[in-house]
């Protein structure tokens, strides 16, 4: 039981007991079974509106007998069933009137005590095996746990914890922190599916005829363009490489042409045998 | 992969530990912002060490939870910092925390075997409010009648309450000796 | 008012910095954790200055920013940092990769010859992350009407491809066969 609790019920019974001296003829407490209750429980008397929260306090039978047990400082392996199952038979029958939704819980309860009651009763059976449980072992175990998992819950409940003891400690990054985008990925074959499907469809729509060419001519058109300029004119040879070999120079005078073709390149040449000169533009415009 | 000198590697973790929003393990540190880089185990683990024994003195502090390590305020200084809140951190109620305690000690469990211990009903708000949380999730079904969900805690449960891992729940020596002695009292289930 | 000590006073003040979202002025350190204190303005002025002393070799800085005070992260450590916060770019339209693969397979060419092949405007968002990204680049400019600009792809598109050369790029025919030739082997599946 928490100190909140315990100062819940402390206080109720110093109030209840201040309430109930004996200078006026007290009122019934109750009515049980007709029969108006004026004598409190032995053990405390609480007013009725102080049971409410008591009952809420409780967090059910087990913590209700655990509350009797430590009351009476018993001990619970000694378990007095009589006198505790009284107790509790009391309060039960005292919520019971006052408080119409009484858990199912707290009468069932009320019958195992009574049932362990009865079975202390009733004489020992001569023939009865030795080991014969004691009919409180299960009840005590019972008790015992959930006065573990009470011990457990206030221990956990002391814990330091995030938001009320301890607060996370989090810093602004310096502003130069930029944010690492991930690009997505793409296969060699999305990319050769996606020409595949802008070629088809530009056929069907336009009856394109489209050439083929090769590639490495095309890489290679893309590679002269970023090396020729359109103010100074770049003498042919510097776009062959010998060392790529005949292939090589073939790629690039077919780069060439295409380029010339395209209007992109102009290639001049002063006279005969000449120099060949070249220089991005288009004979148009140079006209 | 790149050399980083002991300083620079020290001032990278400390920097990852402050501005992460989340603790941060030692395999997240070397996942990350230390992937470029040659660090040993040993080199790692001394300048965690070195960085818990920097901030002692000081009003934060670092401490290795369930997830990994986190810089946190000083318990001591809550009472004045917890004006700087508009909203006091949630009460939890003994429902709540005794239905926690026993998922936590007694995981995996079952809604049913809580309620036979603490000898109520469990309410279902009290179930959605663990789980929302995040503190409680379901890891399984009892292969019983109803399959029942199987409860357990999770990471984020032990790093709200700056716990390492189960084994550092308060009386859980209690609770072991609890359960060994059923056992030894009942060898016939 | 209380009186605090000198070394209370840096970690409460130290722990707030640390524990706010936002930037702490001196004021609302008044306000709020050191209400119920006598603190002279110069304790608190040096305290402040101690503590930016103190983290100036760590990796994070105290610094004074328009409404207050806040801890951040080192700036020379930004490179590594960046690394915390990794956003995934959403997959590629169909719109983005034929722009990409006409370029791959047509190049040097504009942006109207690729909106011709596709029947569609392309749009400068396309142009943008391709550029971004430097698979794409301008190589020169058309001698037409409004110079468009022609692109190509570059080097950095062949070694994601893992490609020597574009001629390497397989043609589309070819593709088209590899892809019938694995129906035609796999009629079980």
């Amino acid at each position: 039981m928490s100190e909140d609790q315990q100062a819940v019920i402390e206080e109720a019974e110093r109030t209840g007991s201040e309430h109930n001296e004996p200078v006026q003829q007290p009122l019934p407490l109750a009515f049980i079974n007709g029969e108006a209750l004026i004598e409190k429980p032995q053990d405390l008397y609480i007013p009725p509106d102080a049971l409410e929260v008591i009952l809420e306090s409780f967090e059910g039978p087990l913590d209700l007998l655990l509350y009797l047990i430590r009351k009476q400082k018993f001990d619970i392996t000694s378990l007095p069933v009589a006198q505790i199952t009284a107790q509790y038979m009391e309060y039960v029958e005292v919520m019971r009137t006052l408080k119409l939704e009484l858990a199912a819980e707290y009468l069932l309860m009320a019958a195992i005590l009574a049932e362990i009651k009865s079975r202390l009763l009733l004489p020992r059976r001569s023939d009865a095996p030795e080991d014969e449980e004691d009919p409180r072992a299960e009840l005590i175990r019972r008790l015992q746990e959930y006065e573990l998992v009470k011990q457990a819950a206030e221990d956990l409940d002391a814990q330091p914890r995030l938001e009320r003891d301890v607060h996370a400690v989090q810093v602004a990054v310096h502003e130069s922190v930029q944010p690492l985008r991930v690009e997505p990925e793409v296969s060699l074959q999305e990319l050769v599916l996606a020409f595949s499907h802008a070629m088809k469809r530009a056929a069907a729509f336009e009856h394109h005829t489209i050439e083929r060419e090769a590639l490495s001519t095309r890489e290679r058109m893309s590679l002269i363009l970023s090396v020729v300029s359109a103010s100074r004119y770049t003498p042919l040879e510097e776009l062959f490489t010998v060392e790529e070999g005949k292939a090589g120079v073939v790629v690039s005078f077919l780069a060439i042409l295409e380029l010339v073709k395209e209007q992109l390149l102009i290639c001049v040449q002063a006279g005969p045998y000449a120099r060949i000169h070249v220089k991005l533009g288009s004979y148009e415009e140079n006209q | 992969m790149k050399k980083i000198n002991k300083a620079q590697l020290k001032q990278l973790v400390e920097a990852t530990l402050f501005v992460s929003d989340k603790p941060v393990s030692k395999l997240r540190l070397r996942e990350t912002v230390l992937a470029e880089f040659q660090v040993s185990d040993k080199a790692l683990n001394d300048v965690l060490k070195e960085l818990v024994l920097d901030y002692q003195p000081r009003g934060i502090q670092l401490v290795e939870v369930a997830s990994g390590y986190r810089f946190q305020s000083l318990d001591s200084l809550s009472p004045w910092l917890s004006v700087l809140w508009q909203e006091t951190a949630p009460r939890y109620s003994r429902a709540m925390l005794e239905t926690l305690a026993l998922i936590a000690y007694r995981q995996p469990i079952t809604r049913g075997e809580i309620e036979q211990v603490r000898g109520v009903a469990v309410s279902s708000n009290i179930m959605k409010t663990l789980t929302e949380r995040d503190w409680v999730k379901v890891v399984g079904h009892k292969e019983v009648p109803g399959r029942p969900a199987l409860y357990a805690t999770t990471r984020t449960f032990l790093d709200y309450f700056s716990l390492r891992s189960l084994s550092e729940l308060p009386s859980a020596e209690a609770f072991e000796k609890m359960v060994d002695a059923q056992i030894v009292d009942q060898p016939i289930q």
